[in-house]
């Protein structure tokens, strides 16, 4: 598969004609803009929120990244289960959560999809089949592989059918160094578990350049290699790209029930967690990537294949925005949960002190819709 | 009444497999279960019957298969992993503790996780530091899991049966030294509810609480004590968390005296929550305060002479019993 | 006696530093705590002074080098690792749990681990379940390690001297909480010896005992509590292993009262542990059962309120402290 | 470097003359030829000690890979720190502890390696510089990571010299499936740490034969390779061989601080612990093997040459008997653990219940023979 690391290189990919580097309908292709377009909206008030303390504990910013969940989430099916890291507001909003239950959760409030319990670095998703944001660095792969497991189980076993989900298990350059994430790769290429691995490889863990703390980091596919694990480098500032390579990917693990790991190549425009300066890295490096934006690259190329004008895109704009902004105000209206939530979701049924659990307004909402 | 009699290993097994053929949601996986058997054969003749989707042997990544597992009971499968050991479950420490327990916390009520993670626990014979934790130790410490520690065959099958029906995870504590230890076990369905303590013996003169394996030693001690003419009643909580306090205290208000025994190590352990909460519960009815006996405070050693004394056997609950009582 | 005026990180710092220029088997590991100066600013600068030798910014693989260190301590090395913090250490719990606290007794004498780990322990500020653990609810139920938990700058310096010095291994469990918090610290060699527990207030009414951060809050409600007539003694244990019970019965045997504060969880924690060895040393003292203020009994929430109620704060302590006393 | 995994294969490997296979001293083979003796008759003598409930807990068997713990150990200086697994009486008499010291750890005796506190899984030896003997597999991974930077830290930054040492660190085909083994080789890669990873590949871990467990099973050494490390296939069953070709290996590491990974080929004859029926595998499979025994084998290249006779061999094969003999009567004879031992060796100082430490008879001998 292509690898453009190079980001030089990542501000020519929109030359080519569209249709030759997608099948994507052009209605799908200003979802993709509009998606990535909320995402930018909603980490920026998300960033003002968290000055203002209306967030608090530690909060990572998507903004640079929209290109990979919102490409890796179109080039699969929506049963397809998603699982995360930290960073996980973007996948949340990608995979179709109302961005007011995603910020009420940073509010700490009882709309937040986890009733404020779980805040920004863990967004759950039922109805949209997101697994989590996880904190621990690594934890997730496991859980991945879990959870394509269970798809290929239920598929097989309980359903006598054939396994027919991938699933998608999201990590950060940093997460390759954590032991589980091994331990992870040698299950899913044992057990031919349609999981893919996919490394938002945006160059740093913390302030660590990825190699100061990753061995063949310039190669990092070898390290799925080494468990049988077909390996792909997709260049992940281009959400056509992105889609295009993922699709390809996605379909051969579905087809084949095997796992697949993924350097995608990306960067994070902003520091690491609201309190990092960036010391680490150069303006000019970051002004090289910024020009890559991926939502300007998106929004030219649809510009010039005529499918959106100036005046379009300034009202998808101001579409997001008034979204992102209601979602601020639902989120401040949302009560704060009441001190009984302590002791509810801490076992399914109530005894002694436990009051037992109950689905949060992000699944009921959706169940009245019904 | 069944007075079909089996091994504690088949009535493990039992558990499992009924509730296997009940539900094909349940599965097994682990080092060895399927091909080998198991490696102490409480799987034993579980691949022929179940296959090797439901019956997996896993190579030796516990926090890879715990975790794995784990993401499969999110999506609502009831995975029962077993650990060759629980002293291996500590590379597996991140999944178990934080991820099982807080899923359903953490997702707001969306995610639980209905799992079982089963395994020998305690020291076996001399195996060594390494090889004979009392994981309870220190796990019962975390809230979002629920923990069993059968003594007795019934018991066994049992609650391992209400482990894999619960909704969330279960901490399911053996012991090797039990596993060939026969009883009667009913056939078809049985059920042990979780949270409530057994009277093994009953006595007035003194309470004994314990769990699992030295429930035997307590048993042992009663015996002997008899003989000095003091009354024990034992009693076998059965599950850690929850925890049967009213059943102890029952005793307790009856007894006036009161000995913990836990083969955990003693700082901080079931032992010291146990004596803590009796001492709340029964401030004015103790004579004497709760005695505790426990492993000793040390790394488990290999020697068996040093194993023997390390562990909280009859002799020292017996010795626990008298001061008590203030009997020299 | 130095006036000087340092954050509690600067007094850490200081304590390796010294360390470090006066023993070069003594260096510093983890992630970011080189050239980002560490992630809490702990280690700022030490990198210029002591090079990337001895100041080594690490993967993010816990288990990886934690073990490694544990390798190098076995050799005679004096490794300072810094956890980011100790809810990251789970994935690391083996070598942590596993040998260095046992390798001593393993080897029959012949290998020990002189090794601190080190960093934030317990809730910071709405960090959720995942990194909020209090580990010492948990670790602290193992014998071959020591424990301390400082609460104001000194001894922050004073036990992370003893704890480098020490030949053992020392989990030191630092808060993310007080981190900026001002003190007095000696300049100089400044050692506070293990298991030496300090009344941070005199008084005659109750016995308030606790460790780390909580010790702020403890101080907070025996201020109020003051207000209401009610003498508070609180204890600052400082270390869990060795435990200073001495200090804390002399107090109970004079005030008749006790409170024990821990955020730990509250099951088989360091307070059930305390209360059960106070229940026994002070048996005929106590006018009350000893009381608990913990963390909730449920996974840590990210909502503030919830967090807020969640943590051992100092109404809820004032509130224990009146029901040891009966006071409605 | 040689990969000569096939067992048929193995028997030829005598027939070059041994002037190109080796530049050992006569004497120095004659001493292999020893050590090897040694560890097989000590290693019967134990089946029988635990048969007749000596020895308890959990037992392994050396019997079938001698070759390898006297080829690698004679492959590096006495210096260089080595540390093992569970399965470890072969490397602790490799390395040259006496046999009492290892019978009398196993018989629960205080003249025990560890006053009989470790056992057979946890031997130990600091005049010999092993250390340990480790239960959790893996787990000695990063321990030797460690020691290999523990001896370039002493090397470096406090003697200021250049580092000189390589560790040995030693594992089973299935310790390679734990995470910690993939953290540990990041950091000996990422650090440049002499550390030699030796998967002592036997092909099966407790029942499970390794394509079952390990993915790449054909290939161990891409595992080493996603880290930069090189790798190395080599014959087990040769002392021969494993030494020369362990010598190149770690004169290699020596030289440029690096770390490597060897797949090291052999089999264990007896089955995983005392209590292991062996069904997983055939009897012919098992006979391959023990055509390719590599006490015989040395023997017999040894005898070719001229270096030893019939009756000379005999001869070495009675002195170990008498020795192992000797060993079992002085284990028999050592005392069992004081009780009061149960509190010695937890912390170093004497503090409430804790006794503080002292060296073993292992180390207090050695000190006295000075
Ligand atoms: C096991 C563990 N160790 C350390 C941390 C602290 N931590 C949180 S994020 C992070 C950096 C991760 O970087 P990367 O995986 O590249 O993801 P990115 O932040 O770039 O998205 C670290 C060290 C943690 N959460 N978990
Ligand atoms: C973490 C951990 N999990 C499981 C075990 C139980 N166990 C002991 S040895 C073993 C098999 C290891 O096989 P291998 O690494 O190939 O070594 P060999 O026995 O062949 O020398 C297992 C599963 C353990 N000791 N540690
Ligand atoms: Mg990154
Ligand atoms: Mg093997």
């Amino acid at each position: 598969m292509s690898s453009l690391s190079d980001p030089a290189h990542a501000t020519t990919g929109g030359r080519r004609p569209l249709a030759d580097r997608t099948s994507a309908t052009p209605d799908e292709l200003l979802d993709w803009l509009r998606q990535m377009l909320l995402i930018r909206e909603f980490e920026v008030r998300t960033m003002q929120a968290y000055q203002d303390k209306k967030i608090g504990g530690f909060c990572h910013i998507y903004i640079g990244q929209e290109a990979v969940a919102v490409g890796c989430t179109a080039a699969v099916q929506h049963a397809d289960p998603i699982v995360t890291a930290y960073r996980d507001h973007g996948h949340a909003l990608a995979r179709g959560m109302d961005p007011k239950y995603c910020m009420a959760e940073m509010f700490g409030k009882i709309g937040g999809c986890a009733k404020g319990k779980g805040g920004s670095m863990h967004m759950f998703d039922k109805p949209n089949n997101l697994y989590g944001g996880h904190g621990i660095v690594g934890a997730q792969t496991p859980l991945g592989t879990g959870l394509a497991f269970a798809t290929k189980y239920i598929d097989e076993v309980i359903e006598g059918g054939k396994s027919r989900h991938v699933a998608l298990c999201f990590l950060g350059d940093g997460a390759v160094n954590q032991g589980a994430f091994y331990e992870a790769k040698n299950l899913a290429g044992l057990f031919h578990i349609p999981v893919i691995f996919i490394v938002e490889n945006n160059g740093y863990s913390m302030g660590t350049a990825i190699h100061r703390g990753t061995t063949m980091s310039h190669r990092l596919i070898s390290k799925g290699e080494a468990f049988g694990i077909d390996g792909y480098e997709i260049e992940g500032m281009d959400v056509i790209d992105v889609q295009r390579e993922m699709k390809a990917v996605a379909d051969k693990c579905r087809e084949t029930s095997r796992p697949a790991m993924v350097d995608m190549k990306t960067y994070r425009f902003k520091g690491h967690s609201m309190s990092d300066p960036r010391k680490y890295r150069t303006r000019e490096e970051e002004e090289v990537w910024e020009a890559g934006d991926p939502i300007t690259r998106l929004r030219d190329a649809l510009i010039e294949e005529g499918l959106i004008d100036d005046a379009a895109f300034k009202a998808l704009n101001r579409e997001v925005k008034l979204q992102v902004r209601s979602s601020i105000e639902w989120a401040d209206a949302s009560p704060e949960p009441d001190i009984t939530e302590l002791f509810t979701d801490v076992y399914v049924e109530k005894f002694g002190p436990y009051l037992g659990t109950s689905m949060p307004q992000i699944v009921t909402d959706q169940e009245n819709d019904r | 009444m069944s007075e079909r009699t089996l091994e504690f290993r088949d009535a493990l097994r039992e558990a499992m497999s009924q509730e296997m053929r009940a539900n094909k949601r349940v599965f097994l996986l682990g080092e060895e279960v399927a091909e080998y058997d198991g490696a102490y054969k409480v799987s034993r003749g579980m691949l022929e019957e179940f296959g090797p989707q439901r019956i997996i042997d896993t190579p030796i990544s516990e926090s890879g298969f715990a975790g794995m597992a784990i993401g499969a009971a999110m999506m609502g499968l009831r995975p029962i992993v077993e650990f060759m050991s629980w002293s291996f479950s500590l590379v597996a420490a991140d999944p178990i503790l934080n991820n099982a327990p807080k899923m359903l916390y953490m997702s707001g009520g969306q995610f639980g996780c209905p799992i079982v993670f089963r395994g020998n626990d305690g020291a076996g014979g001399q195996l060594g530091s390494t090889h004979s934790w009392c994981v309870e130790g220190m796990y019962s410490n975390v809230p979002g899991l629920k923990m069993a520690i059968p003594a007795f065959a019934d018991d066994a099958k049992g609650l391992l049966t209400t482990a894999i029906r619960d909704d969330d995870p279960v901490f399911f504590l053996e012991s090797e030294r039990l596993l060939a230890l026969k009883g009667h076990v009913p056939e078809g369905e049985h059920l042990v509810p979780f949270g409530q303590a057994l009277v093994r013996r009953s006595g007035d003169d003194v309470t004994i609480v314990s769990f699992g394996r030295p429930v035997h030693f307590c048993l042992e001690a009663a015996e002997a004590l008899e003989a000095e003419g003091i009354s024990c009643e034992v009693i076998d909580g059965r599950t850690i968390r929850p925890l049967d306090l009213d059943t102890i205290v029952r005793s307790v208000k009856k007894t006036n005296a009161c000995v913990v025994v836990d083969q955990s190590w003693s700082f901080g352990s079931p032992g010291s929550e146990i004596a803590a909460q009796i001492h709340q519960a029964c401030f004015d009815d103790l004579d004497n305060h709760v005695m505790r006996v426990h492993s000793a405070d040390v790394p488990t050693p290999y020697a068996w002479n040093l194993e023997q004394e390390y562990l909280p056997n009859a002799r020292r609950i017996a010795e626990a019993v008298r001061s008590a009582l203030y009997v020299a």
